[in-house]
């Protein structure tokens, strides 16, 4: 494969970089490091052998755990086809449909067969497969796959495979939300190259690497963030490339209303002397990130380190991160809080202008607040966008953005997402779908007519087509 | 008690409903001297069951739970599975398109575990009749008994018969069909001999497009009207209080009435009551499509 | 076709019987009365030569109004065949594709061209109509059919039928409760003949007599209504038999303390000492019933005149009725007001056994107060249901039972539906959806625990199964 | 100005959007001298428009309303429909799911009223770029011009042939695949040649579910993988504020705590927020049926 001669470079899985497991529906966020052991699906995995593999290769988990480019490819595996009966009438469930028994099993797996080939065995020897409605034999097969089958994707990550990730094996850590949804919140909030755009989100930094990922490295993208440090796992596994971390800014949202009242102090000073402030912040983050990194990354403060020190302290923390010891923690700190008073200066300068692009918000926090309060930062006639999980808070939030006007085009909406089964004579919506992805409150604002009151019904939508707000007969 | 009509209190030979929890229900049929093991502890029918009221609670030994009457919908929870049966909701929208009613003359194919005969059933009583015809012969049994112990079996025929070969086994009498078949375009020319000559409405059930493109070409060739394809969902919402988290945007130096709104210092937050959706839900049980058999 | 010899006569349509017109997917509920216009679809129509004829006959409408028995079918027209084209991309829109004039046209209805047929050469004469993409051919069509057609199809009426009416027709009128959700309703209620049943709604009566079309004339339905009296136009467009509105009963809500108190006085008075009392409800009455009844229908005074007086006032009605004088009312309103505590006293014996077998309510009023006091008035192990059109109310609803105990199987619910479009080549749902079909809760009473008190935790689901109701982390 | 840039203030040349209320948006290009009629009454663009910053209030003589910078989101509701349009909803989830970012190549076809293209155009800008096929000749050349008015021309290239037939114009470049053409099966094998040898995403969107059969037949004969289809509907919940009137029960005489919680005697009616949803929305715009093309 390796003389193939075209730019096939940059497809190769390379050593450290960020992939992402796949197997049927299941994906898993992993680096690449050597002799690291990794866990998927309950099984332990070596990732060195698919160094200098293309991405998207499927391999062979064999025994021992290491991979082995596999030609078999993980897609619509020739079960799917078998011949459903559309009604079980004929089924007589006595237990001994399966003709093989665990023995017989046993013996195959140690003659090497594949585990999709295992699985086939299982169907081919099953009395009564055939006579089983879709529903059965998708479940069967479901089940035996989980047990039997023993290949991987190693995947390029990508938003889509990441919020799909997310939304499938950790939704608590996204707050819910739907990767659909997210798809909306890209667009809504007119996320492309170039922009300057807000984010405030408490989803393992899911919503923030979608948005870097739309920008492409052009433009900067300003994280505020509750607490003690922004939280980025999320980001990490998107596995961007180093000059796209020059675009990202970070500012606490403790110091929203000083900057908005320009009592900002961001002149850097003794990181001693703050201590007690940030010591209290520290706290707080902690008590705050009751999300807990994926299993591979880290302790959220590592993490943290890792994105926010710069190339000149890198040496110093690494040899230190080896250490562990406690004096090296306080001088990490140090140094951290330095670069972290720099960096604020630097994003509050950007701030300042109140002439950002666009607002994300997506967080456990009340988002009404969250929102009156950053979308102060944005220019007239652009985007924002809000997620919540639940419809209420955003009710609230419509009707204040109402009351105080500076937004016009304010939309709550959610989606509704099915998926398909196209198969001949069995083409019918799945039989399980999401139950809910978050609603959204999306809008543009607009410049604020300071001739008259804030609160004035003037400052909403033009009088003719004023929404009906009372309605008493329903 | 029987599934048309209410009872009181529990006697023997008596199905009562044992309402462990959401979703968790268990038949029992009640015999004096009889035991049943819950997950809950031991219940004694003659003193736990007999003679008490429907609605009472039952105290075992690990817990508690209620004995409720039985009603076709506890049913469909509680019903043994012989084979996919039809829920609630469509059972619901289902009866309402037939237009079922007491008196109503129904056939149904196939029988299957029983779910949605119950429900046809409780609506025709006292004086309707439901003829139902099952494939599987075992099947036809089975329900055959349970329509007695629910003491229906004077408002229902069971036939145990291939529809698609040997029709409903009724002539010009029925008012409503319900077919949930394979093949139900094999039926469709049953269904309307079955019927009576001045017409009457039809239902079919299918999981699958192409089941439904098929019946629907059926029923246009053997003239029915008004035929029309419809899907109904259920969501069920979950009830529950949240806690939202105020951001704190730090102190205010200001304190115009312009600034922050909401925002609390001090970590405050903001409990709702709201509803989710469960993560996972049925996304499809399948298709109905009605149509009206016009006079012949 | 009136010699077919068999028991056709109980599908003709007599004089006097409440019917449903019909055109496409329109419904009007109206009464056959001799020489009465009626207007549907903006047409004036004369009922008369309906009758003697079967019902579910299509009519083509004469010039004049008059109907005459029509052999063409209403039903899925040789139109909706026509071969769509899947894209518009031929299509060059200068006004010019309609090749008939409109003289053609008039020509074409002067010469007795039925509306159909008028149609079917508007299609053929449209130079593009086989390109136009589906979407727009539908337009076309049911724009045109809406001018043209000029045939009525004659149902009787069913709940099937008039909750499809209401829906479509008057959805402000029945509280916004579409058909889906009323028929599950009926069923979560366990609506069956033979029982005993509390219906409290201001849906005009459509979900009353739904629930008296399903108990068939067996069992007892007690209306509880607010204000002076019971609404009931759409229990008149079900055309029961007269013995049918023997088992219907009507409690004022305004009593139901003194009925849970035993303070209720059902004793006859003289009307005129009541007077007082009864004017105030009166006036209530007036006031809350800003739910117009169906044009023809007269006023809501009237009809519950109708409805209330028994056979032995009949005649006396049916005369004042023509006279309309005042005097003559008065004296109506004293017999009302006697027969009113008459049937109040029975009512109030019905309800005092608490011991009725299910409760369904749909209203504008707020469900809480509502439910919590007629649930009262059920026996253990009873169903009961409870339409909103938001879902607010409900939730409070749900917290305020758990609280108080005494229900189980509690479920907040809400459907969806959707219509699909089955033809070869262009099967897909339709176009267009209904947004929102109202919310349900639903759930079945237990017996109370005395020994207990009533705000326990203990009343509610068995322990071990016991719902997350705190949830801070979403 | 520009769909991929933003700019502050409204420039001679300019394309504006006038936002006059909820899903009544216009758009107006932006020409010294000009001026422009909307309900509101005569816009003059030199001193109403030019000059003045995106989001200001512009006043009329019968009201006003605001003059906002185009997004393609915008565009998408004030767009001249030449065509069926794809709305946002299924343009974000189609962005998201081909995997769009800035640098992609995309091969579309067709462009119909050019809805999608500005959003592709906006997510592959500065580095990506477009190759849209138009089998309507007026067509192709009016979107060509829009492509210039909101200067993204320099990010594609406009085609004027039959897909089915011609394919796309380009071999081995694209990352990513659209199709909205009736009979996306026989675009499907040009769709791969256009792709890159590595891989890439392909979506085929079409309204009839027998469309979409016959789309992923020829889908997996081409050897593409994870084939799925999907639906997304968008609801748009109405804010509102209503008024439940709470039933009077009459004086209470025991007066005991059971009694009637929140019954109130007068008449009194509780106030709360909620949403309704519209009594008719779009339900269905048509099927996504996405798939990736495997290395080759």
């Amino acid at each position: 494969m390796a003389d193939n001669g075209d730019d096939d470079n940059q497809y190769r899985i390379k050593e450290g970089d960020y992939v992402v497991l796949k197997r049927g529906e299941i994906f898993k966020a992993v680096q690449i490091q050597p002799r690291k052991k990794v866990i998927f699906e309950k099984q332990w995995i070596f990732l060195d052998n698919a160094v200098g593999q293309l991405y998207s290769t499927t391999f062979e988990i064999l025994s021992g755990g290491n991979l082995k480019p596999n030609e078999l490819k993980d897609s619509a595996s020739p079960l799917d086809a078998v011949e459903a009966g559309t009604d079980n009438r004929n089924i007589v469930d006595d237990g001994k449909s399966q003709k093989l028994t665990r023995d017989d099993i046993e013996a195959l797996k140690e003659k090497g067969l594949k585990g999709q080939d295992i699985i086939k065995k299982l169907v081919d020897n099953h009395a009564t497969f055939g006579d089983k409605t879709e529903y059965s034999q998708v479940k069967y097969i479901k089940k035996k796959k989980k047990k039997y089958e023993n290949t991987v994707m190693i995947l390029k990550p990508s938003c889509r495979i990441l919020a799909m990730m997310y939304h499938g094996r950790e939704p608590g850590k996204i707050c819910h939300l739907r990767y659909d949804t997210l798809a909306q919140m890209l667009t809504l909030a007119n996320i492309h190259a170039g922009s300057k755009v807000l984010v405030f989100e408490t989803c393992a930094g899911l919503v923030l690497g979608s948005i870097m990922e739309r920008m492409g490295g052009y433009g900067s993208v300003i994280q505020m963030y509750p607490g003690g440090g922004p939280v980025r796992a999320g980001v990490e596994s998107f596995g961007f490339p180093a000059h796209f971390h020059d675009t990202l800014h970070e500012f606490p949202i403790c110091h929203v209303n000083a900057l908005l009242a320009g009592t900002l102090d961001t002149s850097a000073k003794d990181p001693t002397a703050e201590n007690t402030h940030e010591k209290q912040l520290n706290l707080a983050a902690e008590k705050e990130q009751n999300q807990p990194e994926a299993e591979e990354q880290g302790t959220p403060e590592e993490e943290s380190m890792e994105t926010n020190t710069g190339d000149d302290a890198g040496q110093d923390v690494e040899k230190m991160e080896k250490d562990k010891l406690k004096e090296a923690k306080a001088q990490v700190k140090k140094l951290r809080l330095e670069e972290k008073q720099r960096r604020l200066a630097a994003t509050a300068a950007l701030l300042k202008g109140r002439n950002a692009d666009g607002l994300v918000i997506a967080s456990r926090f009340h988002p009404c607040p969250v929102l009156l309060g950053l979308l102060k930062f944005l220019s007239p006639s652009r985007p924002f966008v809000v997620y919540s999980q639940y419809i209420e808070p955003l009710i609230e939030c419509f009707k204040k953005l109402r009351e105080c006007g500076g937004t016009v085009n304010l939309r709550l909406t959610d989606t509704w997402m099915r998926h398909y089964q196209v198969l001949p004579d069995r083409t019918h919506p799945l039989l399980l779908m999401s139950g809910g992805g978050g609603y959204l409150l999306s809008g543009t604002t607009v410049a604020t007519d300071h001739s008259k009151p804030a609160g004035s019904k003037q400052a909403e939508e033009p009088a003719p087509k004023r929404q009906k707000l009372e309605d008493t007969e329903g | 008690m029987s599934f048309v009509e209410y009872s009181d209190f529990i006697q023997d030979g008596d199905v009562a409903i044992l309402y462990l929890s959401h979703n968790n229900v268990m038949p029992v049929k009640v015999q004096q001297g009889a035991q049943t093991q819950t997950r809950y502890g031991v219940i004694r029918h003659s003193t736990d069951l007999i003679g008490q009221r429907y609605g009472s609670k039952v105290t075992c030994s690990k817990g508690w739970f209620h004995v409720l009457h039985p009603t076709p919908e506890l049913w469909t929870v509680a019903l043994p599975h012989r084979t996919q049966i039809l829920y609630t909701t469509d059972i619901a929208f289902i009866t309402m398109m037939l237009e079922l009613k007491p008196g109503s003359i129904v056939c149904e194919s196939g029988t299957g575990s029983g779910s949605l005969s119950h429900a046809i059933l409780r609506t025709i009583a006292p004086t309707g009749h439901l003829h139902t015809v099952e494939f599987h012969q075992q099947r036809a049994e089975k329900v055959a008994e349970e329509f007695k112990e629910h003491r229906v079996d004077h408002l229902v025929t069971v036939r145990n018969q291939d529809v698609c070969k040997d029709g409903f086994g009724v002539t010009g009498v029925a008012d409503a069909v319900f077919l949930d078949i394979p093949s139900p375009w094999d039926a469709v020319g049953h269904a309307k001999v079955a019927m009576k000559k001045h017409g009457g409405r039809l239902c079919s059930f299918s999981p699958c497009i192409e089941q439904v493109q098929k019946t629907c070409e059926a029923l246009q060739d053997q003239g029915f009207e008004d035929i029309s394809t419809t899907e109904v969902l259920l969501r069920e919402h979950d009830v529950r209080t949240v806690s939202l988290p105020l951001p704190d945007f730090g102190p205010d130096p200001e304190t115009t009435e312009e600034a922050t709104p909401a925002a609390a210092p001090n970590h405050a937050s903001i409990t709702l009551k709201t509803t989710t959706l469960p993560r996972e839900m049925p996304g499809h049980t399948g298709y109905l499509t009605f149509a009206t058999k016009p006079r012949t």
